[in-house]
């Protein structure tokens, strides 16, 4: 029934990371709900079926739980319902987890014959048995990346998260993606193993496309909980690489250095979920004061509300991946991973790689942009709202809720050995060697990459000499005691006022203007000019939208095939006795001549036969002829 | 030990001189009458004795931006590889902890642009943004070719390395590395032609207009954290791509880095010479060569066999 | 003896219903309530037990299905107390219901119990019959000229399934003689049958004709139609128990069809029930109100049970059988009282109800719509996930597994595309719309309560076992 | 033996049927088609001496040739039919139509092994026969030739039932005949329109 193997307890530790400061954040937020009781009904639903589907150790309590999450968190998005957006994304992300739940179920039910109180490891042999193994693999693959939102089916995260409540979007983003991710591993490793090279690039594919697919529509959003929405796409993505990596070196044989990549990948995954919750929950209360997600009516709220500035301000270094921080101790995990591919013996895949590092890279570049903007625009310059000018400082709650996630946060940067020490156990439990002692081979203070002459990492005297420097130079500032005067700097000439300063929408400009190939934005802009003067006008307008490609492309066509189809059929079957009775002579005719056909002796001629009289007798009899 | 401590308050001491250095340099190819090198002391000094006026929009933030963006820099000088044989180096840390590092500083610079609500200051952490994330790829790439090639990726080592034994058989690799890195600390350190520093036109600045509204000490602190970068590119530039000198003795080994680190000041400022300002959006293709560049050397690194 | 019992209450029904006086008002139900002892004692006789020779035999199946049907029965019975409160009803005509309804229950027994096909068709005929009269209660044209549709349609479906059974039975007379009408001896003799191809074809007559009875493949609206324009008690009749009065008979034929060729009997039935599901699914896709909406995803699921019955998920397909025939009549009752006020207003349809018995209300419609779609914990989830089970399994046994695996696929993507209909319907009609005040009754109440239970009940380990152990 | 003769009068009179275009006449038909149908059931009891079979016979005779022939004739005076009944099918069509469905009927029958004394035909013309009817229902929009193809649908069962197997067991047949009553009754108030005036 329940299973509490090493992975199964890391990935409940995940779940209670994620959950406990955030049980303080949501009461902290309760009062602003309406329907408490069904709010917290279904939060611990929620909760608990993570819990379940982590736990779970046969096939009908995993899908058991997994459809209850789904139930909940969908019940969840819904709780603030008010406008139809909100119901279209409920709707929306509901059909999408349920179509991921659709592979899951034939997975299964393939790996388990039909037996579904199967144990894992049972399914394994069952799945040694069927002949197309690689069925199996997509089949989860798109189970579990429908839930996590990699490329292509992220589409419904920037339209669902945003419109939960906040704690349940930081729960949604931070800890229910995670589950997907577990899915992977547990079902990759106990059922599906081994995997051929191709799976591996598969997920390598998928996870580079994913991180920069993320960023770059993070870069172009203005709700701040789309953005941050995003950047978990991208966030999955650089779990995904890290992934992919660990089964390509898996299924080269390179045990050591896939364990290095899959212990980044799982590391990756607990950091996403602290900055990520703790993001979101800065975001709600930024949201909670300001009662609008446009970023663009933030701004100076780093007065009003020091404590989420400053919890906003440590997350999004850490999700940047700058040192020292947890998010950099991954990502530079993941990245020595893949330099490892130069111990590849295949050379096209060696000089595919690069490809992967460089959307790494660049990723990470661009993150650092997605962050300066939206921390510079929310917190920093001046407000440019009344909402933002009267916003002060959230509840004593809240505030607990956002200080516990960033504790969190450091005690991932500072006990990373420990961490790690326990993810390398979850590998030796699937009969990896254990990478441990290679990693940090002189106590906890170095941290090694795993393949030959590859680089080393301190954090912790990294973070030393950071915070003793700047207290150095800080302390010599106070020493000299330099006056201090506040007062209008020269801005130009300008007075620095809401309207002049500059906007989330210019600040993305360069870059959307750059990849404006890629985004297609949709501008609108408009000026009253004085008197017809081409240069001085009074006021003007300008504002973008970005709609996603996939969405444009695949998502709508798919909706408006099955529109038509639907249409044509509803005129079909509008009941007639006349035709009907015809339809009744016709199906009989089918019937009686296929059985005639497969039933005594079968030949294509005889088959080709009975086509030709279908089509006439359906001709002359329904059909008709025209009037 | 000496030497590494020597190295690096050497290092801190010649940084604004190497700028003073360029400038002068390009007005005396421009015929105009050259600046004194000791225009950047000079200029420190001046701002040290004035007072700071922090605008009235500002937050904390400047008051801690400023040390935040110096402080990574000053510590990525301890991790500059030996200027001498034998001499001590931090052997933990690899390029990949110095990039983070420098995006560190930058991450701050952007949001001291952001924090007092001019335009100009939104307008440059904005550029700065843009090429920052063009700028990372590129330099990932090539420190993992350089790494390649020097068989390890912690910088010092990889400076000893490459020191002790010059990877002739990449010599391709290696100068395709060599250039796009040099395009990378033109881009990074914002001359021409990313960015011009001596503009005074707002609307072409990027690195001026983030610290348009700095003034008195933090203005120094933002000056010199600028000098430093340029002083870290130019070494790692010196001991990575030039890696001779390094077995005499003490001073002399210590004579022919300097040099070298002039001679890559002369480089740049040639560069800027004869060379316009890119407009913003031509600034890609610039980084472009170089990504192109870094996977070159990779992709000859690989296929001419390791 | 005990077909006395069984019968006895019907027939107390028939005769007070011709009585004019007031009481008999309140005779009716109580009568109707009756149905339930006589079944709950064959309940618990031993199986199987000869009720009338060897035609009517209570085996563990149809004492099952006999059971569901009488609980529906009971909860329909149970609405249709408050039905003058929600349309227009005369008295004439409820007394006529309870008349026809009497006729129907009789027929159901004996199709139900019957041990012999010609037993069982004389019973679905007179039920097919009663329920057209049923239809007729509500005195509206569109009832009058469905009535008619159903006519038709109920007597080409009868004639086609009596077609069958004659064609069987002269299949399978040389070796049984007169008694070749009887399941059991048909089931142990099946393999010896002188001419499977006969039987095949009569099979083949027969189910088509069942087929169309249950509103499958060709064209599922009439049966939409129908229901939309009768009285929504006898809606949740159709769907909870005339159905199941087919479905049982299907059953039955179909496990001697497995006997005689097993790859025929399926590539038949799935061919079909893939057809039935396809429009079904677009069909759904479209529907603007409830009734229409949840008569079509009755004919889904009938089409599901019969796939999981073929596909040899007998277990999985007894559980949706039972599961289905709880929720139907109850999201047809409570349609009924959604609509109270005459328009089918699907936006805020479960809005502005208040009070304990209004909240209650709402919540038990809105479990139930979400169960519909078989999510966690309702029985259909658990159905489904064994269902699919046993498909698959047949598949891997065929030699054309990939086609068969994709071709479940596609089933799936077209439960999925219903799925998201249903999502949508429940959405609006708990987030859209404006509230306006409406008021539920206790007997209604209380039928939604019965049903709620009956399912949990479902959800038992103890069920799951003797459901397990029926066949 | 004259069972063959009958069996082709009773196609006869239904393809006959399948032309008409007045009501009376098609309800003439119709009896005629059971009268036919009862003197196969009398002759083919008699070669077996079945009693129930003499017994069908008979009340084919009563109920179908005579009775509802003639209730369906007072019905219409009753709720004034539309006599004038023009088939939808067209001629041309229905003149491909029958003699292809008799092809495929005995197409269908071929493979039918060991049946008694090889009488497979019958099944294959009682096939047809339930096509023939299926297109009566088809060709007509009205109900009461609808009703009259119900009929003689039952009517091909019938003859299924004699000839195939050689009588069914009596209670089915009586059942059967039960329904049929039952079904009438049921029209009979079906065609009561007053009550939809309300």
């Amino acid at each position: 029934m329940f299973q509490f193997d090493t992975l199964s307890l890391v990935f409940t530790a995940l779940i209670i990371l994620g959950v406990v400061p955030n049980l303080f954040y949501s009461y902290g937020y309760l009062p602003h709900i309406e329907r408490k009781a069904y709010y917290q009904i279904h939060y611990f639903a929620f909760i608990l079926s993570m819990v379940g589907v982590v736990v779970s150790a046969n096939a009908l309590m995993f899908l058991l739980f997994w459809e209850l999450m789904s139930l909940a968190s969908w019940q969840l998005i819904l709780t603030e319902a008010k406008e139809k957006k909100t119901l279209d994304a409920a709707r929306f992300y509901f059909l999408m987890t349920h179509f991921g739940f659709v592979f899951l179920l034939l997975f299964f039910l393939i790996a388990t014959d039909g037996n579904l109180e199967l144990g894992f490891s049972a399914m394994h042999s069952i799945v040694a048995k069927f002949a197309y193994p690689t069925l199996l693999f997509f089949f989860i693959a798109l189970g579990f990346l429908s839930k996590a939102g990699a490329v292509p089916l992220h589409v419904w995260l920037p339209y669902a998260h945003p419109e939960a409540p906040s704690p349940v979007s930081a729960l949604m983003s931070g800890v229910m993606l995670k589950v997907a991710i577990y899915g992977l591993f547990r079902f990759l490793f106990d059922v599906l193993y081994p995997w051929p090279l191709e799976w591996g690039v598969v997920i390598l594919v998928i996870g580079s496309l994913s991180s920069l697919v993320g960023v770059l529509y993070a870069l172009s959003e203005h709700d701040i909980k789309a953005l941050l929405a995003n950047h978990s796409i991208e966030n999955i993505g650089i779990i995904l690489i890290g992934f992919g990596m660990g089964m390509i070196f898996e299924s080269m044989g390179l045990k050591i250095l896939s364990s290095f990549a899959f212990i980044a990948a799982l590391f990756h995954t607990f950091n996403h979920m602290s900055f990520k919750s703790l993001l979101f929950m800065g975001a709600g209360s930024v949201l909670h004061q300001t009662h609008t997600k446009n970023i663009e009516k933030y701004g100076g709220l780093i007065k009003a509300m020091p404590v989420t500035a400053l919890t906003f301000l440590l997350a999004s270094i850490s999700i940047s991946a700058l040192p020292p921080t947890n998010g950099f101790l991954s990502e530079w995990m993941i990245f020595q991973s893949m330099l490892g591919s130069s111990h590849l013996g295949d050379t096209s895949l060696k000089l595919a790689i690069p490809f992967a590092i460089f959307a790494l890279a660049m990723t990470g570049g661009l993150a650092i942009a997605c962050f300066v903007k939206a921390y510079g625009i929310t917190f920093l310059g001046l407000h440019r709202s009344i909402n933002a000018k009267h916003a002060h400082e959230v509840n004593i709650l809240m505030r607990a809720g956002m200080i516990l996630m960033a504790l969190v946060v450091v005690t991932l940067m500072l006990f990373t050995p420990f961490y790690i020490d326990w993810f390398d156990k979850v590998l030796t439990e699937f009969g990896y060697p254990s990478v441990y002692e290679r990693i940090f081979p002189e106590g906890i203070w170095h941290m090694h990459s795993v393949n030959i002459h590859g680089g080393v990492v301190s954090p912790l005297i990294l973070l030393g000499a950071l915070l003793g420097v700047t207290a150095l130079l800080m302390f010599g500032y106070k020493v000299l005691d330099v006056k201090e005067r506040i007062h209008r700097t020269w801005s130009c000439g300008y007075h620095a006022s809401a309207r002049t300063q500059y906007s989330a929408t210019g600040f993305a400009g360069p870059i959307r203007r750059f990849f404006g190939w890629l985004y297609k934005p949709d501008e609108h802009f408009s000026r009253e000019s004085i008197e017809g003067d081409s240069s001085k006008f009074s006021d003007s307008h300008y504002e973008v939208h970005v709609r996603p490609l996939f969405e444009k492309t695949l998502y709508q066509s798919v909706g408006k095939s099955a529109n038509f189809m639907s249409y044509w059929i509803y005129r079909l079957s509008h009941f007639e006795q006349t035709r009907y009775a015809a339809m009744i002579f016709n199906l009989m005719l089918g019937v009686l001549f296929s059985y005639r056909i497969f039933a005594h002796d079968f030949s294509w001629a005889t088959l080709m036969l009975e086509g030709a009289v279908m089509i006439i007798s359906i001709k002359v009899l329904i059909i008709g002829d025209k009037r | 030990m000496t030497a590494y401590l020597l190295t690096i308050v050497i290092l801190l001491l010649i940084a604004p001189l190497l700028l003073s250095f360029i400038k002068a340099l390009k007005m005396y190819l421009l015929y105009k009458r050259p600046i004194s090198l000791l225009q950047g002391y000079r200029n420190f000094a001046k701002l040290m004795q004035k007072e700071t006026i922090i605008s009235k929009e500002a937050s904390n933030i400047t008051r801690i931006a400023p040390f935040l963006v110096l402080a990574p820099l000053l510590v990525t000088l301890f991790f500059l590889p030996p200027v001498v044989h034998g001499a001590f180096y931090v052997s933990f840390v690899d390029a990949f902890t110095i990039t983070g590092l420098i995006a560190l500083s930058t991450f701050f610079l952007m949001l001291l642009g952001l924090d007092s609500a001019s335009a100009f200051g939104g307008m440059g952490s904005s550029r700065e943004a843009f090429i920052a994330a063009l700028v990372e790829p590129a330099m990932v790439l090539t420190v993992f070719s350089v790494s390649m090639m020097a068989g390890d990726l912690g910088v010092g080592q990889a400076g000893v390395n490459l020191a002790a034994h010059f990877p002739r058989e990449h010599t391709a690799s290696f100068l395709f590395a060599a250039i796009s890195f040099f395009i990378l600390l033109i881009a990074e350190n914002g001359r021409i032609p990313v960015d011009n520093p001596e503009t005074h036109l707002e609307l072409t600045m990027v690195h001026e207009a983030m610290i348009l509204d700095i003034t008195g000490v933090y203005l120094a602190i933002i000056e010199t954290a600028a000098s430093v970068k340029f002083v870290i590119f130019a070494s790692l530039f010196a001991s990575l791509f030039l890696p001779l000198g390094l077995q005499y003795a003490l001073p002399i080994a210590i004579a022919i880095f300097v040099f070298k680190l002039f001679l890559i000041a002369a480089a740049v400022a040639l560069i800027e010479v004869n060379t316009a300002k890119l407009r913003l959006f031509k600034v890609p293709n610039l980084l472009g060569i170089a990504i192109v560049f870094a996977f070159l050397s990779l992709i000859t690194f690989y296929v001419l066999g390791a | 003896m005990m077909l006395a019992l069984l019968v006895l209450p019907a027939a107390v029904m028939f005769i007070v219903s011709f009585l004019k006086y007031r009481k008999a008002k309140f005779l009716l139900p109580i009568s109707s309530f009756a149905i339930l002892l006589p079944i709950v004692k064959l309940f618990m006789l031993s199986k199987p037990y000869a009720i009338l020779g060897s035609y009517l035999v209570a085996d563990k199946l149809d004492t099952y299905v006999l059971l569901v049907s009488s609980l529906v029965g009971i909860g329909v019975t149970l609405a249709l107390l408050t039905l003058g409160k929600h349309v227009r009803v005369t008295d004439k005509a409820y007394r006529r219901f309870y008349r026809f309804f009497a006729i129907f229950w009789v027929g159901l027994i004996f199709s139900i119990l019957a041990n012999h096909m010609g037993i069982y068709w004389i019973g679905l005929e007179l039920a097919t019959l009663s329920t057209v009269y049923m239809i007729k209660t509500n005195h509206t044209l569109a009832a009058h000229k469905e009535a008619w549709n159903y006519m038709i349609v109920g007597a080409i479906a009868i004639s086609l399934v009596l077609f069958g059974i004659i064609l069987m039975y002269a299949s399978a007379k040389p070796i049984l003689g007169e008694r070749a009408m009887q399941f059991d001896l048909l089931l142990q003799h099946a393999k010896e049958i002188p001419s499977p191809f006969l039987f095949e074809m009569g099979f083949a007559i027969a189910m088509v004709g069942m087929f169309v009875k249950m509103g499958f493949f060709p064209m599922n609206l009439w049966l939409a139609n129908i229901e939309r324009a009768s009285f929504y008690p006898v809606a949740a009749l159709f769907s909870g128990i005339l159905e199941s009065a087919v479905i049982i008979g299907f059953f039955r034929f179909s496990r001697i069809a497995m006997q005689i060729n097993y790859v025929h009997l399926f590539g038949f039935v799935f061919v079909y029930m893939l057809l039935t599901i396809f429009i079904v699914a677009f069909l759904i896709f479209r529907a603007k109100d409830f009734m229409r909406l949840f008569s079509l995803s009755g004919v889904e699921h009938m089409a599901l049970i019969a796939l999981f019955w073929v596909s040899g998920g007998t277990f999985a397909a007894l559980l949706h059988f039972g599961a289905h025939a709880f929720l139907k009549p109850a999201l047809f009752l409570s349609t009924g009282v959604l609509e109270s006020n005459g328009k089918y207003r699907i936006a805020g349809a479960l809005k502005g109800y208040s009070g304990k018995k209004g909240t209650l209300f709402w919540v038990l419609v809105s479990l139930f719509l979400l169960a519909i779609i078989s999510l966690p914990p309702s029985p259909m989830f658990f159905s489904e996930l064994y269902g699919f089970g046993a498909m698959i399994q047949t598949a891997k046994s065929s030699n054309h597994i990939l086609a068969m695996i994709a071709a479940i696929l596609l089933l799936l993507i077209l439960l999925s595309v219903i799925f998201y209909r249903f999502v949508a319907i429940y959405q609006s009609m708990k987030y859209e719309g404006k509230a306006e005040e409406k008021k539920v009754y206790a007997s209604e109440l209380l039928a939604l309560i019965l049903f709620a239970v009956c399912l949990f009940v479902l959800l038992l380990p103890a069920t799951f076992d003797y459901l397990r152990s029926i066949v | 033996m004259g069972a063959d003769f009958f069996i082709g009068l009773f196609l006869a009179t239904l393809i006959v049927a399948l032309f008409t275009s007045r009501l009376y006449r098609l309800i003439f038909w119709y009896s005629m088609n059971s009268l036919v149908l009862g003197i196969l059931a009398l002759l083919v009891g008699k070669a077996l001496d079945d009693k129930a079979m003499l017994i069908t016979g008979v009340a084919t005779l009563l109920i179908k040739a005579v009775g509802i022939p003639y209730l369906l004739k007072h019905f219409s005076e009753k709720f004034q039919f539309v006599r004038q009944i023009q088939p939808q099918i067209k001629t041309h069509y229905a003149i491909i139509l029958i003699p292809a469905i008799l092809v495929f009927t005995f197409y269908l029958s071929e493979p039918i092994t060991h049946m008694m004394q090889g009488n497979t035909n019958y099944v294959a013309i009682s096939i047809s026969s339930l096509f023939l009817s299926l297109l009566l229902m088809m060709e007509h929009r009205d109900v009461a030739p609808k009703i009259i193809g119900f009929l003689s649908m039952e009517n091909a069962l019938f003859l299924l039932g004699i000839t195939a197997t050689e009588g069914m067991p009596m209670l089915v047949e009586l059942g059967i005949f039960f329904d049929l009553l039952m079904a009438i009754v049921v029209m009979n108030l079906l065609f009561y329109k007053e009550e939809t005036q309300s």
